[in-house]
């Protein structure tokens, strides 16, 4: 540590020409100037679940509404899980879990976490009734419960179009919540993460649809598999190469890595999908790929945010060019 | 009330989040020119915010064993020593004298590797940056030498000509447009009548999100307590007429508090005297409405540039850019329902 | 609490029907905050002191609460000082409070590896016995040629500079009558 | 201070051992003052002046030197003060040598005793009155120490020269004693580069005079020294030079470091001095009239005239109603001096186990006292110690923990002392009066009751005196009267039973025996046994009943000199001897300068402050021939507690090491004097014992195994020995290590690391710190050789929050002979990259270094280091 930190003083080490060095990177003893994100995994895995869910009731209604019952079943129980899951993820991640209720205290348009919750409160119940409402075949003929289970089909499929209507803002607002912060490398991205996550939501979804349902009824998974992959893979690679400097932290470490798995197996998915249509077995594993591809891709954008957090030099280089183009024009000192 | 301004440019806070009748905006003004580096302030908030300690570690930076804001340490006191003649010293000291190359640069990179525990999360990392660390202790003086590079390339006698130490008490902010206060989901960050952002410790659920929101990297987590924690500009002795701990300790008014109007005017003035005395590299931070965060409560007067004292050079609010990023999930919100309608509609009608 | 009131004080209630449409401030304001005051304000009383450490001497303002210090800080009056402290005095209040602040007598007797308890008044009786005791061995009434010295200098004292005037005059005063000379403090330090 | 033009800083940091009054040198600035900061480490302090001169540590007088020498030589001086206010033009014996004619020595030395014969220093035609001064007397007993109020007696009249031509005038000789102290010699001497010195001569002198004021600040980095009395004493003849004391702006401030340490010389807890800086009895002083003669010259000017009523005042506070005539008030109850009883000779005697019993009352000698090891050995061959801190120090269990402890030294099972710590009370738990760095008395408020068994000093010794003098009450021993019949009874308050700090107050102020009505100035106390006052000085402090000190009018609503707040002594004058702003018709010497002056209508002495002067007294006004004391003070006799009236540029009589400050070497340094043959303080005090090696310095050989000069102070974030701030968690953090500053040259040359550890060495001991590379020191060129200083804090210790080696240890012994403070600011050393060895190693290994510096047995450095002596006798023919 000592020789290479001592080393590192030269500019030699520091790769500066003196004349460069002047204008290069400067810091306060390399510290960094923002806090990273203290958000441990249960962020990113909520990104995923959150995802899943939202993905998962929109293929539901459809497949209510074109009448695929084992897709239904399957993607509306996957819906219910996956959003049970991610209200513990959230509840999990705070530094006071007991007052996880005070999030309804105020309903903040500037604060995405805020509408998530707002739309959470709205899609949970909904996409929980469309679940229970797949158990109706199991309920008596006759009596109370028999009344109910004549009910429960309808409202089944109201909820199911309540909750696959609120589907696509679950599914997008958390690209939202990264970006709105000021870690340069998810801050730069807003353009492009909502497509990013709303991809790799449908993604997952259909990678659901070819694991539960029957070759017959998983045509419309396959296609939205592709549709979702492509998304996915295309919006992701406008943000690992089109940022410039705040892309290098999609490129590097633990988050390069997974988002290059989460690249290939998106892609294998999406293959095996179409390739796969007659194949029971292929079609199951290229929909465990597309949903592994998604858990990835948000596990890789979060570690890419936090790395540009802990450096400085992601947060003064952009800002420096920004003051000498403006500089440009008039000299006055700022 | 919600104006065109409510995102981002200039604004009155208060009146913006909906005290009708509000008293003029507080602040602070930190005049870096004028500290010595005593640290009064530090202890001085610790003591009335009963804030907890941040724990024994030696830095090698400087004389900062603090390291950093952090929820444990509202004020924080930079030090810089730079081998730089300040501007207002009449002759060097260290002319004649048979010094060799200064070890700022060496000592500064090593100082970035070093370690702190403060009781917070994240608290404050070591940069992994030594050679960014090395640029600031080597000081702008370069600029005006383009021959020299960074003290300590050149050999023999007389190397260092002078020497320059930076002292800088940091604290929040209080943006007008502050981002950690916009994305917290619970209200617990709220603008007060003075136009101060506040966490309110009843309601705070440590959902984190205000802290990555910061661009600053001011506002921190505590750990075992896990709510956020930042300088409140001691809401609760302002509202009684008090100055804040720190202002009211300040030995030499290096930290001003009063109504932000009059403090920018006297810093203004300030500027003006240093640069007049030969000052040249005095410059103010965060006093103007039209930057990116729309100016800030508590601004400064610096000596070199931002990023030396562990300061952006030029944070934008992250929420300017909010509506543009509703509009984009909003479109890929719809390209998700066009795709499902594509994939059903497909071959299955 | 009527659902009215509950309402009344919900948060969101207050964005949709006050100034506050955002939630920023007014409508996210909580109970605590509303009724938030500075401590000093509420101290049973104020004590008008000196800072204990250089000798600057600066004006300090002690608050008590509930038989506890419960704030130090600069006193604006005074023309030394105008109300600024130096991070030593600023901490003055940790320094009265500090949980590693002695409150016991504590007593180590001869070849013993530890501390022991002892009582004040205990304490006292030792002590004087010892200072007679060790008055009367080194006891020096007179020198070789007959000369009076009144004097002990068996027993040697050291300290003072962090002390009262009128507690170094006791101390002058006492240790002069019992004859003991080596009466030191820190001016020579 | 904040009225000053130039403000010179040297032998202080203050901006970080006196932040708060540092905001006035920094309002001064803003005002357009010029801030010079001469120091051997580019401080925080340095950092806020506009001028950062480094100097090499313990060269302050060649320095200062340098600058009377420019001041004489190009007749800078204010002539018109000088004249009327300074002994500039009396005539000296034409039997004075000076050091140009002896190598570095005055006339008068004796080698045997160390000391001077003062009898050629005194003024033409007095040279018997130096016979009346003792020096070796006077050095055993810290003399020197009652300048703090007083000159010595001189006597009034005397030879001047008003054209200042005549050789033998002060002047003249001041001239030619500081001739080689030239801007080259500065240089050589103090590694200044010549144009540094000269940029700080001009800026003195041109912002001094008539119009214009400087200051001088300086605090225990000058009095830290084998020399300290004399490098103030430099500066006093700067500013007297330049006509800047007693005047706003001007003055020297001496910055001190303790929150009483003031009050603690004023009302003294020292061996040598009694209230009001009454000396001691010597055991010559047989008889009242004895002790006072020595105060005293029968025909001195001035306010010492009525020592005796003091002397009596005192000792009816003490005795009360035992005190009276007939029984010369019980003189003979005072205890005699001797010689040395200093702290430090103490140390040593406890070694050598004569002494029993110690008490130490805030105090942490093992941390806070040079060699720390003698302190801690000496508490260990105590029969009994009484510890009274806040807070387990590390002098309370120096028997448990320590360095000795470590290395086997000391183990508690053979460690014989008993110890009581008895928890002391806080300064909000107590009430009375500290007195700040310029004699202001401030009373405290107590906020609430000391916990526990915590008790107020006024507490433990009010009720050790009761108990004391109740075990004592059957006694009939003569010895025991003194206790019997003090004056020991003070009304107490509270459940503790505290006794009242305002009644003890009252005492010090002193009150009329017969009504019991407090005094109100000291010209009432009177010598036949009617008055008592306990602190003459003090008198006032309690006029008209009212306790002064308790005054707190805010300072925004009165003027600048704020006389309403607080207390200052004498009789609240708050620039002492400031009759001196005014011109000798009592004119301000300008309007710019104005404070206090001479108002002809009125008749009296008016201004912004309490003038510090007989207030009705005409500038006019010419003494009778026959008159003393007081009376005989003239109209234009500004010092008015000096013998003559006048400041003192040559000091005939009261300083052991000469009349005039002499650049002397510190006693471990790595160079030979460049001045003189004489290397340092000929008369320095020495305690020679193998326990007390010094390292040894040129001519001396080995002076190279401790090649490196070493300073020691304070941080703004600690306290001295760190008892009220290691164990304070929010000042801990600030600080948590102890460390020592090397400049990248000495890094390189050592192979020190920045954060590394690093051990420094002396003869005494080794210690350990945490390494910071800093530009801020800075290597000097000293006789053509380059010279490292490194620097270390002071406050560490091992009990506490932040822990560490104590940098104290690292000293030995060597006193000022005047006031017998200890050499405690320079030091030469040697530093080794790593930690230092740990237990018995520790031992051997500081051992070794002892004999590779030749420092076996029982070989001492000379005193004398110039034959210049033997040189004398010869031309005096044997």
């Amino acid at each position: 540590m000592t020789a290479e930190a001592t080393n590192a003083a030269t500019p030699e080490a520091a790769g500066a020409r003196p004349d460069v060095a002047d204008r290069g990177l400067r810091s306060y003893y390399g510290r960094p100037i923002l806090k990273a994100p203290v958000w441990r995994h249960d962020i990113p895995a909520y990104l995923f679940t959150g995802g899943l869910a939202a993905g998962s009731s929109i293929l539901a209604a459809g497949a209510d509404l074109t009448g695929r019952p084992a897709m239904r079943r399957a993607t509306r129980l996957a819906s219910l899980a996956a959003v049970g899951a991610s209200t513990y993820f959230l509840i999990h991640d705070l530094g006071r879990p007991k007052r996880f209720h005070h999030m309804l205290r105020v309903a903040k348009p500037t604060s995405p976490m805020s509408v998530g919750t707002w739309i959470l409160a709205v899609f949970g119940p909904a996409a929980g009734l469309a679940a229970v409402a797949e158990a109706a075949p199991l309920l008596p003929r006759h009596g109370v419960l028999g009344l109910a289970g004549r009910a429960l089909p309808v409202a089944g499929t109201a909820s199911g179009y309540l909750a696959a209507g609120v589907a696509p803002a679950l599914a997008t607002y958390t690209a939202v919540l990264l970006a709105d912060t000021a870690v340069p490398s998810w801050h730069e991205a807003y353009p492009q993460l909502p497509f990013v996550f709303a991809g790799s939501a449908l993604a997952s979804a259909s990678g659901v649809g070819l694991l539960a349902a029957p070759l017959s009824q998983s045509g419309p998974a396959r296609r939205l598999a592709v549709i979702g992959a492509a998304m996915e893979v295309a919006a992701s690679h406008r943000i690992e190469t089109g940022m410039g400097l705040v892309s290098e932290p999609y490129t590097q470490g633990r988050a390069g890595r997974r988002l290059r798995a989460a690249r290939a197996l998106s892609v294998a998915g999406a293959a095996g999908a179409v390739l796969g249509r007659r194949n029971r077995l292929v079609s199951a594993l290229s929909g465990a790929a597309l949903i592994a591809a998604a858990a990835l891709t948000r596990f890789g954008i979060f570690d890419g945010g936090v790395a540009s957090a802990k450096d400085p030099k992601y947060t003064v280089t952009p800002q420096r060019q920004r003051l000498e183009q403006a500089a440009a024009g008039d000299h006055s000192p700022t | 009330m919600v104006g065109e301004n409510s995102l981002y440019g200039p604004l009155d806070p208060a009146l913006d989040a909906g005290y009708a009748d509000a008293p003029a905006r507080m602040g602070f003004f930190t005049d870096t020119s004028i500290c010595i580096g005593c640290k009064a302030c530090e202890v001085a908030c610790k003591e009335w915010n009963l804030v907890p300690d941040h724990g024994l570690s030696l830095l090698g930076m400087s004389f900062d064993n603090t390291g950093a804001l952090t929820a444990n340490s509202w004020r924080h006191v930079a030090f810089i020593e730079q081998p730089i003649p300040a501007g207002q010293r009449q002759s060097p000291p260290f002319r004649d004298t048979p010094t060799g190359p200064s070890s700022e640069p060496a000592t500064a990179a090593l100082a970035a590797t070093t370690a702190i525990d403060t009781g917070t999360i994240p608290g404050a990392d070591p940069g992994g940056e030594p050679e960014s660390a090395a640029r600031m202790a080597a000081g702008p003086a370069m600029l005006g030498m383009p021959t020299s590079g960074l003290p300590g390339r050149q050999q023999g006698r007389e190397d260092r000509k002078d020497l320059r130490w930076l002292m800088m008490s940091d604290v929040c902010k209080h943006c007008t447009h502050a981002a950690c206060l916009d994305v917290c989901p619970t209200g617990a960050l709220f603008r007060t009548e003075f136009g101060t952002v506040v966490v309110q410790q009843d309601i705070c659920n440590g959902c984190g999100y205000c802290i990555p929101a910061c661009p600053y990297g001011v506002i921190d987590q505590r750990k075992g307590d896990g709510r956020a924690w930042k300088c409140t500009l001691c809401y609760d002795r302002i509202g009684d007429g008090l100055t804040p701990a720190c202002a009211q300790a300040c030995p030499t008014q290096s930290i001003q508090y009063g109504p932000l109007d009059e403090l920018r005017e006297r810093a203004e003035g300030r500027v003006a005297d240093l640069r007049a005395a030969g000052q040249t590299t005095a410059r103010l931070y965060g006093h103007d409405p039209n930057d990116g965060v729309g100016g800030d409560g508590a601004f400064f007067l610096l000596l070199d540039e931002p990023e030396v004292y562990g300061l952006p050079p030029d944070p934008v609010v992250t929420t300017r850019d909010l509506p543009d990023m509703w509009k984009r999930a909003g479109f890929a919100a719809l390209t998700m329902l066009a795709a499902a309608a594509v994939a059903f509609v497909g071959r299955s009608a | 609490m009527g659902v009215r009131t509950w309402l009344r004080e919900w948060p969101v209630y207050r964005q949709l029907t006050g100034t506050d449409p955002l939630g920023r401030g007014a409508a996210a304001m909580s109970p605590r905050s509303a009724q938030l005051a500075a401590r000093t304000g509420t101290a049973d009383s104020m004590a008008r002191s000196v800072c204990p450490f250089c000798a600057v001497g600066c004006g300090q303002r002690v608050y008590v609460k509930d038989g506890r210090v419960s704030q130090i800080e600069g006193d604006p009056d005074s023309p030394i000082s105008r109300g600024r402290l130096c991070p030593k005095g600023s901490a003055s209040k940790n320094l009265v409070t500090s949980e590693l602040r002695q409150t016991k007598v504590r007593y180590r007797r001869p070849y013993s590896t530890d501390w022991e308890d002892l009582e004040l008044e205990t304490a006292m009786d030792m002590i004087a016995d010892r200072i007679i005791a060790a008055r009367g061995a080194t006891w020096e009434d007179v020198d070789d040629e007959g000369r009076p010295l009144h004097r002990t200098l068996g027993i040697s004292s050291l300290g003072g500079a962090t002390l009262d005037n009128e507690e170094n005059y006791l101390i002058k005063k006492l240790f002069t009558a019992l004859g003991a000379l080596q009466i030191e403090n820190q001016a020579r330090i | 201070m904040a009225n000053a033009d130039c403000i010179i800083i040297q032998g202080s940091n203050m901006a970080e051992a006196h932040p708060v009054g540092f905001q006035w040198v920094m309002e001064a600035k803003l005002r357009g003052a010029r801030v010079i900061h001469v120091d051997p480490r580019f401080t925080r302090t340095s950092a806020l002046a506009d001028t950062y001169v480094p100097i090499r540590a313990g060269s302050d007088i060649a320095f200062l030197g340098g600058i009377v020498r420019y001041i004489l030589e190009n007749e800078l001086d204010f002539r018109e003060y000088v004249l009327a206010y300074t002994n500039a033009s009396t005539i000296v014996s034409e039997d004075f040598r000076d050091t140009e004619d002896l190598d570095g020595l005055f006339s008068g030395y004796d080698p045997t005793t160390g000391t001077y014969n003062p009898r050629s220093w005194q003024y033409a035609g007095q040279e018997g009155d130096g016979a009346r001064f003792d020096t070796t007397a006077e050095r055993e007993t810290a003399g020197a120490l009652q300048h703090e109020s007083h000159g010595k007696p001189v006597r009034a009249l005397s030879g001047r020269d008003e054209t200042l031509q005549h050789p033998r005038c002060v002047y003249q000789i001041l001239k030619r004693h500081y001739a080689r102290y030239t801007p080259e010699m500065v240089a050589r001497t103090c590694g200044v580069p010549v144009e540094m010195f000269e940029d700080v001569a001009r800026a003195w002198t041109q912002n001094s005079g008539r119009e214009r004021t400087s200051a001088l600040i300086y605090s225990v980095g000058w009095t830290q020294h084998s020399v300290g009395v004399q490098y103030i004493r430099t500066g006093a003849i700067i500013q007297l030079l330049l006509g800047n004391m007693g005047r706003p702006g001007g003055g020297i401030l001496a910055l001190r470091g303790h929150a009483s340490i003031q009050g603690s010389t004023d009302v003294p807890t020292l061996f040598n001095l009694l209230p009001g800086y009454l000396p001691m009895p010597q055991v010559k002083h047989t008889t009242f009239d004895e002790w006072i003669g020595g105060i005293r010259h029968p025909t001195q000017k001035g306010f010492w005239g009525n020592a005796s009523a003091y002397g009596v005042s005192l000792l009816k506070a003490y005795w009360g109603d035992a005190a009276t005539p007939d029984n010369d008030f019980c003189y003979d109850y005072l205890p005699r001096m001797t010689g040395d009883h200093g702290t430090y000779r103490q140390v040593l005697n406890m070694i050598d186990g004569k002494i029993k019993g110690y008490f130490l009352l805030g105090q942490n000698p093992a941390v806070g006292s040079a060699h720390g090891r003698a302190q801690r050995l000496g508490m260990a061959n105590l029969d009994w110690l009484v510890v009274r801190d806040l807070f387990m120090i590390e002098s309370a269990t120096f028997w448990k923990r320590g360095p000795e402890v470590e290395s086997g030294e000391i183990t508690p099972e053979e460690c014989r002392t008993e110890v009581f710590f008895l928890p002391a009370a806080s300064h909000v738990e107590k009430e009375g009066t500290f007195t700040q760095t310029q004699r202001m008395l401030q009373w405290r408020e107590k906020a609430l009751d000391p916990p526990g068994d915590c008790r107020s000093e006024l507490w433990f010794f009010y009720h050790l005196g009761r108990i004391i003098r109740r075990k004592l009450a059957a006694s009939k021993l003569p010895r025991d009267r003194a206790v019997l019949d003090l004056a020991w009874d003070y009304p107490m308050h509270g459940p503790q039973d505290e006794p009242s700090a305002e009644a003890v107050l009252f005492e010090i102020n002193g009150y009329d025996v017969a009504t019991r009505r407090p005094l109100s100035t000291f010209n009432q106390l009177r010598d036949d046994g009617s008055t008592v006052g306990g602190c003459w000085i003090y008198c006032g402090v309690y006029a008209d009943g009212v306790n002064q000190a308790a005054r707190r009018k805010p300072g925004r609503e009165q003027s600048w000199v704020a006389p309403e707040w607080g207390w200052a002594w004498p009789a609240n004058r708050r620039i002492m001897y400031n009759r001196a702003s005014a011109d000798p018709e009592g004119r301000p010497w300008s309007e710019r300068k104005a404070y206090v002056w001479w108002d002809a209508e009125k008749g009296e002495w008016t201004g912004v402050d309490v003038p510090d002067f007989e207030k009705n007294k005409p500038p006019s006004y010419r003494p009778p021939p026959e008159a003393t004391g007081v009376e005989a003070l003239a109209g234009d006799d500004p010092f008015i507690l000096q013998g003559d009236g006048k400041g003192w540029l040559y000091v005939p009589v009261g300083l052991i090491d000469g009349p005039m400050p002499t650049h002397y070497e510190p006693v471990e340094s790595p160079v030979r004097n460049p001045l003189y043959g004489q290397q340092a303080n000929p008369t320095r005090k020495t305690y020679q014992r193998p326990d007390n090696p010094t390292n040894p310095s040129p001519p001396e050989p080995h002076s190279d195994v401790f090649p490196y000069v070493f300073s020691v102070s304070r941080l703004t974030e600690h306290h001295t020995a760190g008892g009220m701030s290691r164990t304070v968690k929010y000042l801990a953090e600030l600080q948590p290590e102890m460390f020592v500053e090397v400049s990248p040259e000495l890094a390189a040359e050592r192979g020190l690391t920045h954060l590394d550890f690093a051990h420094v060495i002396t003869a005494r001991a080794a210690i350990e710190a945490r390494v910071l590379v800093t530009d801020r020191l800075t290597p000097l060129v000293v006789e053509d050789r380059v010279i490292h200083q490194i620097w270390l804090p002071y406050h560490w210790g091992g009990e506490g929050l932040a822990t560490g080696d104590s940098a104290n240890d690292l000293f030995g012994i060597t006193l000022d002979p005047n006031v017998l403070i200890q050499e405690s600011k320079v030091g030469t050393c040697d530093i080794r990259p790593g930690r230092r060895p740990t237990g018995p190693e520790l031992a051997d290994y500081v051992a070794e270094y002892r004999r590779l510096a030749g420092l076996t047995g029982d070989h001492y450095p000379p005193i004398i280091t110039t034959d210049a002596l033997d040189r004398e006798h010869h031309s005096d023919g044997g």
